[in-house]
This record gives structure tokens, C-alpha cells and sequence, in this order.
């Protein structure tokens, strides 16, 4: 696998803005007055049957790290408390992003003595892991709460338990590519030495035979070759069991997605139904490597993340080492810039981040960055102009669609014609409406068409269902019907002759009086309720003549 | 050489739509829709090119010696008749959606002034056998690529801001006229 | 002489024309089974009867038999008739409302204090939805229920209520300064 | 505090930058044009520009859109200039105009304005033009290297818009068929090349003043091909196809075809490759299909300018490709990531398909 040998196609390179957070180490964050830990699983919805999950009551005192909320299933993980304090039950208010569904929270009132967490230093250079099994690695994972940090959140112990036996190569993805996100890289500066331990517990875990970390080195003449630094702490490693490279790849928007980073460094294009392990591939962020390493070596729930609070429009950007639920205004002020002004306030990078609607928000395992853009740099979309065709969004787009017919067929309405021109392919890295000279709202439409049709894809399988169980109760009552038919025609030819007739009748004349002489048997049909006087439904059996 | 020519005036030249207006009732009927159109395109090309061949073979074997040419519309009338129920039969059978998708659309092609016209103009130029052929399937290229291609534009003008009293029908004869307007390129062009 | 000559050669070659469709005629006839599945296709599968066949298959069949209208499946709603006209290649029609107006998606829910117990709507559930034994507590499963109705007649205690299906969130279309001429559907 | 989601840094590359780089780009050519031909260009260009926005103004107000964005965004301009340098400098007034209002009333607005029209507006006014005012599309001005001399701003007014000329100056003196005109006639009149080359109208390359206007655009369409307002799929389709196909022509028989530099340099193909058909609104969309579009452009002009009744078939060749167009998009989709190449689909095992 040499270093980039088919670079994925559209994209664009962007400046990247990251040496002003860079500059500094990791900073912790200050003591909240309150966390609000976010409770929405990995797919959005809100958690299932909480109170059966809950290991705590509202009013009890919480130590840092205690398991507040249980693992349930690979869709949601289990939440611990990431600061010691009086926990005060579950509390709905709006999430940070999504406007237009207020989620629950778990909420915390931190305790006047509890004192930040410090960002915890890099792992010891000759640690062997020779005990540590891989069931050992994923039980670790499970418990601990350990999600996907490079913004997806899918919980790392079923990605990896469903990926064992079928993953060769282990990616390691440290390419920040969106301008403005650091939190990778400040990661790689601190502990690289843990990214690397974590990688090798997570192939461990997956059997792969290799480790690919993939980063680009964006401040390197800055701040240090990152490479060189991960290469030296793989030479003082020395001999190990599986193969590890360090890869650096062209910088160029969108590098870290997935799909592309595949492209980049196998050639091997997924399209969007299938999953890299069915390809011999997993892609994993340094952030949760370093966090398998925390969890399987030392026990340590993922309870802090590093989030870059960036932009213009803070004074005094930086790297912060923040709790899980604490209050982006806190991270504001923490970083010189002043909530209330008139900012665009961003969770996210400037391309695929979503617009912060109420600042008491908190944020979560996946929030990568808090960006202040200020308002006339990024005045939101002017209004529109209709498409003119340019091609500028063609010529960009990753997935290699067709940007700006999608566009229209989305907003008429026509989302099928939209599938068959590759909608669900669009991996809404919002580069199409960063180049549209017409600055068209292109994302926020294929946002609304891929909805509708992951909705409409649910209702048809609820629609094969629903004709399945038809078909199968049709095929049963015909199959009733058959059999009391069959039944009757034998009874029909059996009376034909005139000696089995009699003889039936004799049957019944004995089954009548034997009816009648018996005690109050309770008569087999349950048809008459528990008082209806039993055994007088026979006195009207006249022998039939 | 001059059958190149043949095929070139008859599919571009002298487009038997845009030039001489032949066949407008399905060019805008079955416009709407790019797959009905393509189907129509097809099942034209196949009823012109044999109604050109076998109307010619008519006349000169049947009317001409027994000097009958009076009878000539009518003879080919007939043979158009029967040609369109040969391919309504064989799309039946074969392309059943399409059939279905075409509609009333199949049977009317008997009546589709192009492929009378290409009949008639058959035997006013006194073309030979193959060039009759040659001319017939010209015509049916020119007729063709001409409604494909109106079609597809027709579909991209539903996703269009067309003014409501434009919209459908209106907007599909302008963009027409527009098509004849460019296909004026090709007048004086080959001397035919 | 010649004109009942010109007669003559007319009628032969109708005759001749017409022999040769009808031979072919045998060799390939129609198959509309496929039509049907098509059809099927398109329905919502409630089973709800509302069209007068007692299932989205039978209504299926009668449209290609040529026998039903395509606008009598109301939970299908105007959408579902535009794409069966869509795919028979035919005019539209509106949504014919002496079967039944379009609502969204529901789903029957049975109020637990006042069930019997007496499996009447369980018999009558096209989709067999509903869970329960003589005597024994009755439930409807609420991810197979299609909101056909079909269980609330027969319920002698008429405990079965329907309530709006739980829908995903879609997030919403952009809308665009309406002053600029970006045309959008229904807007 | 704005919500809108989606990318939060608007591009700075507007419409009108977009459009305004194109008018830009057209400066060396007009430039060159009033050298060559005198100042009649720039009259027809405010007329046609005037026209424009007239009708832009009218249709917009009619159709009760917003007028503020769409007449900053020169579109309606851009097609005028366009227009414009496509028709002879002492044209009447009235030809500008009706070329513009079908440009803009029946092309572009008629189709819902800005962005969905289906034919390029300044070639359907142009070919309008032609086909309705064939006559005074022939009467061009000599060229200032042949007559020495360009007819003053008086004359040229006095010519637009009264349509005579002051006393003593001939029409036939003052303008000429050009180039191409002239070599058709020559050339159905049986005259082989060279001898319709012996005529002063035949400068150096092309024909005299023709050559330093289309260098002129080719100078533009660079300044275009550098900021990117448009990519090298068409220009350089439409070029590389006129050589090669021009090639063998001029190789087997140079008194019956033109050289394909002689192509390039006469008449409007160069301005055709940079400004016509790279319209963005009418071209293709994807890049495969803006090759085909280019080389359908160029096979079409030689044959109209071969065969063909008009001296130069750029304009026709245009609407005819911009005809073609929505197949073009249909059947020259790029495929999609991860779907094409049979690497990625066959090899891997379907096993885990995501819900």
C-alpha cells in the first residue's frame, strides 16, 4: 500500500486554520456549574425504556466516572458520569442541533469540591500487552462506553465484535480535513503513544494482520512532523505482532470521510450500501483508539473529549479537554469569545457542521468542534439565485454526482428519480454549496430527500411485511376450508350405502342418551357463559328420522 | 454516393418533422415521457422503413403494370394498416409494458401523415428500391432522434419555473418552433 | 374493366394482410400476469377492503383485468393513483371518496380495561396483528398493524381506538425566497 | 443569530462574478473589433445591452419576480455583447432588437428565466436575425487593413438608425461580404482557393482583421480557462475536433477545403469555443458530456460552412448541440463512487449490507 495511489475524486483543498489551537497543549476545562449528558442513541432516536436502565435515583451524590446509565444494545452505549456531584434526573430540553426534536437529558449538578480532570498523559513506551485477550478488549470497550469519536458515535465494541475474522487491515484515521478541527491532531501531539497501544488492542480484538494510521501533518513545518514523531515511537516499540505503517496523505477536503480515505489508500471504492468490513477494511478515529487504550488498560470510562473551540470569532482559540454534556457557552467564554455577540455559532466544521440554536446546549461523545464564524463572513445564504448549470459542485463532489440535478429533483418533490441518480450515495460533505455561486441551500435539500426516503424505504418493508402475513393468512384459511371440505365429502360417501347410514345413526341415538344421563358435565363448547345451565342444549336432539 | 445523401437529407435536411411537418400529432403526444417516447421512435422507424420498401414494391409490381396508380393512397393505406397491427402484435408479445406505456398512440401511427408521406414521396421521385429503403429509414432516423430529443427536453421543463398559462403543451410547441429554427441551418445543404 | 380490376387487387392483398395477422395472431398472445404483480406493487398492502376487494391483490387483479377504477384505494391516497396512472400510461383521476378519504397512517390500539377478551377482532384482522386467546388479554402489534379498521366493527365492547403510526423526523425542505423563481412542488 | 444549516461560508464566487468575468474576458475582442472595424460594434453593444435589460426588467416584473438580484447578475448583458459582436457594426437598429427580445423574451424568460432556459438566448436571437434580415447580415464594413480607413462615429450612427448613407458613399464601397461569404460564392462559382485567397481580403493567417479578432478571443477564453469560470472540456473540444476534422479535407484537396488554422481564424469559431458554447445554462452538465457537445459543435459548423446555405453556421450548430443536450446529460452520467468499477462490487463478499 504505497502513500496515496489514487487520490478520490472531486474534492477540494481548503486552508486549513489550525495552527492557532495547535500552538498551545491541551487545555481542561474549567468546573461547570452543571452538565447536561445528551441522551440520543446512535441512530438519533431517543433512548429506549430508560428507567429500567438507570443505575442511579435523582437526588443521589455520583463519584467522577460511576456508570450512570447501562449498555443496552449496539445502538446505545452505556454513559457514565464525568465529574463527581449530585445527580438530578432526567431533564428535556433542545439539543444542541436539532431544533426540531427536543431530546432528554441526564442531568448533573457538580459538586463545589470536584476538581477538573487534567488531560491524562501519554502511555509508558515499553507497556507489553500480552494478557490482554480480545474479549478482554471488548468487554472493556462495552463497559466503559466507548463510542466512534470521529462524529459518527456508533459504539465500538459491536463495530469491532461485528467485524472479527472479516478485517485485514485496521485504519486509523487522524485526518482532520475539515478547516478549523484540531482535536485530531492535538490528540496525535499529546498522546501518540496511546493511539498507537489503542490501535494495536482494537486489531487484537479484530484478528486484522494490519494497522494503517493515516493522518495529513497539516502544521507540521509549525509545530513538528507529526509523522517522524509516530514513526519514532514505532521504532522504540520494536518488534510487534501485527504490521503497522504510518501513511500521510494529500491534504484535500473531504480526506477523513470514510469512503474516501478508503479510496485513497487501497483504491477500493465502497459505494454507500455495503460496509468497509465486507471489504477486509475498518476504520477507526485516533480519539477512540486512544480511548480503547484508556478503557482496556486502565478501566477509564469515556467521559471527557477533546473539542476544539475555534473561529474567528474567539479570542483565543484553542485544544480543551472537556466533560461529556458540558455547556458550549462555557467553552465559549472559556476561549474569549462572547456568546451573546452576533456570531454564527457552528458544532462542527465550517462545511458539515449544523448551526448551534441555543448555547445553554451541551455537547456530546461525537462533538468534534465549537466554530464562531462571524456573521457577515458566513451571512447566512442571501438569497438564493435559480442554478445555472456552472458545474463548479461536479466538478467538486466526491461521490461523483450530479449535484444540481439533484437539486431539483429534490425540491419538486421527486425523490425516487432523485434515488436513481445516486441521492442516498451523497455523503453531505457540503462541498457543492460551498463552491454554488447561487449559494443554493443544496445540503439542507438532500438532507430533506434522503429522510424521505430512508422513511419511505421503512414503510415498504412494512408494506412486504404486512403482504406476507396476508398471503400467509389467506394460504391458512384456504387450507382450513380444504380440509373441512375434504372432511365432508368423506362423511358424504361414507353414508352413500345404506347399512354404514344406519349404523351412524345408532352412533349418534347412543352418544344422545349417554349425554342426557350423565351429571352436570359441563358441556365442551364454551359458548354459553359460567351460569348458563348445562346439559339441557341435548334434549332437543329428536333422534332425526 | 448520392445515397448518403439520400439518408442525410431525408433524416436532417429535409427533417420530416421540423421541415416539411409531417407527423406533428405524436411528436407532441408522446413527448411527455423520454421511455415512451424512445418506444414510439422505435416502433415508427420499424413501420416506416417497411412501409417505404413495400409500398414501393406495390407500385411497381402491382400498379404500375396493371396501371393502376390511381389506386396508390389507398394501396398504401392498406399496407400501413397491416404493418402497424404486425408491430402492435410483436410489441404485445415482446415489450408488453411498453405496448401498454404506448397506448393509443401504436394504432395511430396508421395514421401518421409521415409515413403516408414517405410512401407517396416514394413514388413522385421514382426512387429505386434501395433508395426508397434509404429513404424511408432516413425519415425514420429524422423522425426519431427528433421526438427523443424533444422528449428529453419536455422532461427537463418539469423542473422549470415555465409561466402556469405556458406550462405542458404551450412550452413543448415553442421549444418545437425552437428545434425548427435550428434545423434551418441545415436548408440549402446538399442541393436536394 | 380496369376498375374491377383495381377491386379485385385491393381485396387481395386485404386478404392476404389479414391471413398473415391471423396466423400470427396464435403464435404470440398477451400475458398480463405480470401487470398484476405491478400493480400489487403500487398498493399499500393495508388490506383494508375499503376498495370493495377483499385485499390489495384482488383489487390488483380486477385493475388489469380492466374490471376496477384505479382511484378506490384511499389509503394509498391521490399519490398512489397518480403512480398507478403513471405505470398504466393513463390520465389520472382523483381519489374517488365514497371509499374513503385519505388519512395518514394509523394504528389500532386496544384500551385494556374494557377488552373481553372475545377474539372476534382477532378473526377479523386481515394481517393477523392482533394477539390474543379466549378469555386472555387481546394487543395489537403495533409494527404489523396497517390501520385497515377492519378490527373495529366486529369488537362487541368497541375497545379498539385508532391513533396517528409514530412517524420518523424528516427534517424540512429548504424553502427559498419565494420572490425567486426556484419552482417548488406545492409551494 | 441566523439558522440556516448546511455550509456556513457562502462562496464569495456570485452569479455576477461569474457572469462579470465572461464580459471581462470579452474586453480584448470588442477592443480589437473597433480597430478593425470602427466604433459600430460598441453602438450595437449599448443598443443590444439596452434592449437587454428592457425586456429582463419587463418579463421580470410580469412574472412579479424580484428585480433587485437578477439585474445585477448581467446575465440579460452578457447575452447582448454577446449578440452584439455577432452582427455586422452597421447593422439597423432594428435587427438588435429583435435579436435581443426573442434572446430574452422567448429564449430565457419564456422557459422561467435565469438558469432554465433550454437554448442559448444570444444564438436563438441571432439566428432569428439571419433568417429574418439576411440581407443586412452582409453588409459588413472593410477592414481598416484594407480600406485604411473606418468609417467616423457620425456615419456610423447616421447608418444604424436611418439605414442610409451620407451622400457620395456607396453601401457596396463602404461594406463588403465577409470573408466567408465571399469564399462560399468563390467556391460555388468553381473557384478553387488560391484563387479566392489572390483578394486583399485575405490577410496573413485567415482573412484580414478576422485573424487579430479571433486571437483576440482566444486571449479572453484563456483569462476564462485560469479563474475557472469555465473548464477546458468544451474550448478545447471544439478546437482540437476543427483540426482534426478539417485535417484530412485540406490535406487530399487545399483548393476545394480550408486549412484548419484558416478555419479557426475566419469567422466566429474561436468566440464560439471560449463564450458560446461553454454557456453554462445550455451546455452539459457533466464533463464527458461537455466534450461530446464541443466536438457536435465543430462537426456541425465545417459541415454547414462546407455544404451548408450560410456562410457560418456557428449560431446553428450551437442551438442544434443545445437540442441534444438533455440526451447528453442522460446517457454521460460519471458513474457513481464506488459503483463503477467492478473491483468493488463483484470482488468483495456481500455479506454485511447496511440496513
Amino acid at each position: 500500500m504505497n502513500a496515496a495511489p489514487a487520490p478520490f475524486p472531486g474534492g477540494r483543498t481548503l486552508a486549513h486554520h489550525k495552527a492557532a489551537p495547535l500552538a498551545q497543549p491541551i487545555v481542561p476545562a474549567p468546573r461547570p456549574r452543571a452538565l447536561n449528558l445528551p441522551l440520543h442513541g446512535y441512530a438519533g432516536e431517543p433512548e429506549p425504556d430508560l428507567e429500567a436502565r438507570l443505575q442511579v435515583q435523582p437526588g443521589q451524590r455520583v463519584v467522577a466516572g460511576e456508570l450512570l446509565l447501562a449498555h443496552q444494545d449496539d445502538a446505545h452505549p452505556a454513559l457514565h458520569a464525568p465529574l463527581a456531584g449530585v445527580f438530578t434526573g432526567l431533564h428535556r430540553c433542545a439539543a444542541p442541533t436539532d431544533p426540531w426534536a427536543a431530546a432528554q437529558h441526564l442531568q448533573i449538578e457538580v459538586a463545589t469540591d470536584a476538581e477538573p480532570v487534567q488531560p491524562p498523559d501519554d502511555a509508558p513506551a515499553d507497556l507489553d500487552l500480552t494478557g490482554v485477550s480480545a474479549t478482554d478488549v471488548i468487554e472493556a470497550l462495552k463497559r466503559c462506553g466507548v463510542v466512534g469519536l470521529g462524529g459518527a458515535r456508533f459504539p465500538t465494541a459491536e463495530k469491532v465484535r461485528h467485524g472479527q475474522g472479516a478485517v485485514e487491515t485496521l485504519i486509523i484515521n487522524g485526518v482532520g480535513c475539515e478547516p478549523y478541527i484540531a482535536c485530531d491532531e492535538a490528540l496525535m501531539y499529546a498522546r501518540p503513544r496511546a493511539i498507537i497501544l489503542g490501535a494495536r488492542l482494537l486489531a487484537r480484538a479484530l484478528a486484522a494482520r494490519r494497522i494503517v494510521i493515516a493522518l495529513e501533518d497539516p502544521v507540521a513545518d509549525a509545530h513538528g512532523s507529526l509523522v517522524t514523531r509516530l514513526n519514532d515511537d514505532l521504532q522504540a516499540l520494536g518488534p510487534v505482532d501485527v504490521e503497522i505503517d504510518v501513511v500521510q496523505v494529500p491534504e484535500r477536503y473531504p480526506q477523513g470521510a470514510e469512503r474516501q480515505l478508503i479510496q485513497t489508500l487501497t483504491g477500493q471504492a465502497i459505494p454507500h450500501h455495503q460496509l468497509p468490513q465486507s471489504f477486509g477494511l475498518l476504520v477507526s478515529n485516533v480519539a477512540t483508539a486512544a480511548s480503547a487504550f484508556d478503557a482496556t488498560i486502565h478501566q477509564r470510562p469515556l467521559t471527557h473529549r477533546v473539542v476544539t473551540v475555534t473561529g474567528p470569532a474567539m479570542a483565543q482559540p484553542m485544544n480543551v479537554y472537556a466533560p461529556i454534556g458540558s455547556a458550549v457557552a462555557d467553552l465559549i467564554e472559556l476561549a474569549g469569545g462572547r456568546p451573546d455577540d452576533n456570531a454564527r455559532w457552528v458544532l462542527g466544521g465550517p462545511l458539515s457542521g449544523q448551526p448551534i440554536h441555543n448555547l445553554a446546549a451541551s455537547i456530546d461523545k461525537g462533538s468534534l468542534c465549537v466554530l464562531g464564524l462571524p456573521e457577515e463572513s458566513s451571512s447566512a445564504r442571501q438569497s438564493p439565485l435559480p442554478c445555472i448549470n456552472c458545474g463548479f459542485c461536479v466538478s467538486v463532489c466526491p461521490a461523483q454526482l450530479l449535484p444540481q440535478q439533484l437539486f431539483k429533483l429534490a425540491q419538486h418533490g421527486q425523490h425516487t428519480e432523485a434515488q436513481a441518480l445516486g441521492m442516498m450515495d451523497c455523503i453531505e460533505c457540503g462541498l457543492c454549496a460551498e463552491v454554488c455561486p447561487s449559494h443554493l441551500p443544496l445540503v439542507d435539500a438532500y438532507r430533506h430527500s434522503k429522510d424521505w426516503l430512508r422513511a419511505q424505504q421503512r414503510d415498504e418493508r412494512a408494506q412486504q411485511r404486512a403482504k406476507r402475513r396476508f398471503d400467509a393468512r389467506q394460504a391458512r384459511i384456504e387450507k382450513q376450508q380444504s380440509a373441512d371440505q375434504a372432511r365432508r365429502q368423506a362423511r358424504a360417501e361414507r353414508l352413500q350405502s345404506q347399512a354404514a347410514a344406519q349404523s351412524e345413526i345408532e352412533a349418534a341415538l347412543a352418544r344422545a342418551r349417554a349425554k342426557k344421563t350423565g351429571p352436570h358435565s359441563p358441556t365442551e363448547s364454551g359458548k354459553t357463559g359460567k351460569t348458563g345451565e348445562s346439559g339441557d342444549k341435548g334434549n332437543g336432539g329428536d333422534p332425526a328420522t | 454516393m448520392d445515397w448518403v445523401f439520400i439518408l442525410v437529407s431525408a433524416a436532417l435536411v429535409n427533417n420530416f418533422v421540423l421541415i416539411k411537418f409531417l407527423g406533428l400529432c405524436p411528436f407532441m403526444g408522446v413527448s411527455a415521457r423520454l421511455e415512451s417516447a424512445i418506444g414510439m421512435a422505435m416502433a415508427t422507424a420499424f413501420v416506416l422503413t417497411l412501409a417505404s420498401v413495400s409500398s414501393h414494391l406495390v407500385m411497381t409490381y402491382v400498379l404500375v403494370p396493371l396501371s393502376l396508380e390511381y389506386l396508390s393512397t389507398v394501396a398504401f393505406i392498406v399496407i400501413i394498416a397491416g404493418l402497424v397491427q404486425l408491430t402492435e402484435q410483436f410489441m404485445r408479445h415482446t415489450a408488453p409494458v411498453l405496448h401498454r406505456v404506448l397506448g393509443i398512440y401504436l394504432p395511430l401511427i396508421t395514421s401518421n401523415c409521415a409515413v403516408l408521406g414517405v410512401a407517396l414521396l416514394n413514388a413522385r421521385q421514382h426512387h429505386s428500391l434501395v433508395e426508397s429503403a434509404l429513404y424511408g429509414f432516413g425519415a425514420a432516423l429524422g423522425f426519431g432522434l427528433v421526438l427523443v430529443a424533444l422528449a428529453a427536453m419536455r422532461q427537463r421543463l418539469t423542473l422549470a419555473d415555465v409561466p402556469k398559462s405556458f406550462q405542458g403543451a404551450p412550452i413543448g410547441l415553442v421549444t418545437a418552433g425552437l428545434m425548427a429554427l435550428a434545423f434551418m441551418g441545415f436548408t440549402g445543404f446538399a442541393k436536394l | 374493366m380496369s376498375m374491377g380490376l383495381g377491386v379485385v387487387v385491393l381485396v387481395a392483398m386485404v386478404a392476404i394482410i389479414v391471413g398473415l395477422l391471423a396466423w400470427l395472431g396464435q403464435r404470440f398472445q398477451a400475458n398480463d400476469t405480470t401487470l398484476a404483480d405491478e400493480i400489487d406493487a403500487l398498493l399499500p398492502q393495508t388490506q383494508c377492503a375499503q376498495c370493495g376487494y377483499p385485499g390489495c391483490r384482488p383489487y390488483a387483479e380486477a385493475i388489469a383485468q380492466g374490471e376496477a377504477a384505479i382511484n378506490q384505494c384511499p389509503p394509498g391516497g391521490q399519490a398512489g393513483v397518480d403512480a398507478l396512472a403513471h405505470l398504466l400510461g393513463v390520465e389520472s383521476l382523483p381519489l374517488n371518496e365514497d371509499h374513503g378519504e385519505h388519512k395518514p397512517p394509523m394504528v389500532a390500539v386496544i384500551d385494556e380495561d374494557r377488552c373481553i377478551g372475545c377474539t372476534l377482532c382477532i378473526n377479523a384482522c386481515p394481517v393477523d396483528a392482533i394477539l390474543g386467546a379466549q378469555k386472555q388479554m387481546h394487543t395489537v402489534i403495533a409494527d404489523e398493524c396497517t390501520g385497515c379498521e377492519l378490527c373495529l366493527a366486529p369488537c362487541p365492547v368497541d375497545c379498539i381506538d385508532l391513533i396517528p403510526a409514530p412517524r420518523p423526523s424528516i427534517r424540512p425542505r429548504p424553502t427559498t425566497d419565494p420572490s425567486i423563481p426556484i419552482r417548488v412542488a406545492g409551494a | 443569530m441566523s439558522v440556516t444549516t448546511g455550509p456556513h461560508r457562502p462562496s464569495r464566487v456570485r452569479v455576477s462574478t461569474v457572469m462579470g468575468r465572461v464580459v471581462i474576458a470579452l474586453i480584448p475582442a470588442v477592443a480589437v473589433h473597433t480597430w478593425v472595424f470602427g466604433t459600430g460594434v460598441l453602438v450595437q453593444m449599448a443598443l443590444a445591452v439596452g434592449w437587454a435589460y428592457l425586456f429582463e426588467g419587463v418579463m421580470l416584473w410580469a412574472r412579479g419576480r424580484a428585480l433587485g438580484p437578477f439585474i445585477s447578475d448581467h446575465s440579460a448583458a452578457l447575452a447582448g455583447v454577446l449578440l452584439a459582436l455577432c452582427l455586422p457594426p452597421l447593422a439597423p437598429w432594428y435587427v438588435g432588437a429583435t435579436g435581443m427580445l426573442f434572446a430574452i423574451v422567448v429564449a430565457k424568460h419564456l422557459y422561467g428565466g435565469l438558469g432554465q432556459n433550454l437554448f442559448n438566448p444570444a444564438m436563438v436571437g441571432f439566428a432569428v436575425v439571419i433568417i429574418a434580415f439576411p440581407e443586412s447580415l452582409t453588409h459588413w464594413v472593410t477592414p481598416r487593413s484594407v480600406d485604411g480607413a473606418v468609417p467616423d462615429m457620425i456615419t456610423v450612427l447616421r447608418a444604424i438608425f436611418t439605414g442610409h448613407l451620407p451622400s457620395g458613399m456607396a453601401w457596396d464601397a463602404l461594406s463588403q461580404a465577409t470573408p466567408l461569404d465571399q469564399i462560399r460564392q468563390g467556391l460555388a462559382a468553381g473557384q478553387t482557393l488560391t484563387e479566392i485567397g489572390q483578394d486583399p481580403m485575405f490577410g496573413g493567417l485567415g482573412s484580414a482583421g478576422w485573424e487579430w479578432i479571433a486571437l483576440a478571443y482566444g486571449l479572453g477564453g484563456l483569462y476564462l480557462l485560469k479563474t475557472q469560470t469555465i473548464t477546458w472540456h468544451v474550448p478545447g473540444a471544439v478546437v482540437l475536433a476543427t483540426v482534426i476534422l478539417s485535417l484530412p479535407g485540406w490535406l487530399i484537396d487545399p483548393d476545394q477545403f480550408r486549412s484548419p488554422l484558416q478555419q479557426l481564424m475566419s469567422g466566429a469559431l474561436v468566440m464560439a469555443a471560449f463564450f458560446i458554447a461553454t454557456d453554462p445554462v445550455t451546455g452539459s452538465a457533466t464533463p464527458k458530456g461537455k466534450v461530446v457537445f464541443g466536438i457536435g459543435v465543430a462537426l456541425i459548423t465545417l459541415a454547414i460552412r462546407a455544404w451548408g446555405g450560410y456562410p457560418d453556421g456557428v449560431a446553428f450548430a450551437v442551438l442544434l448541440m443545445n437540442l441534444c443536450v438533455p440526451l447528453i446529460d442522460a446517457y454521460t452520467r460519471p458513474t457513481i463512487f464506488g459503483h463503477g468499477s467492478a473491483r468493488s462490487a463483484s470482488s468483495a463478499a456481500k455479506r454485511t449490507e447496511r440496513p
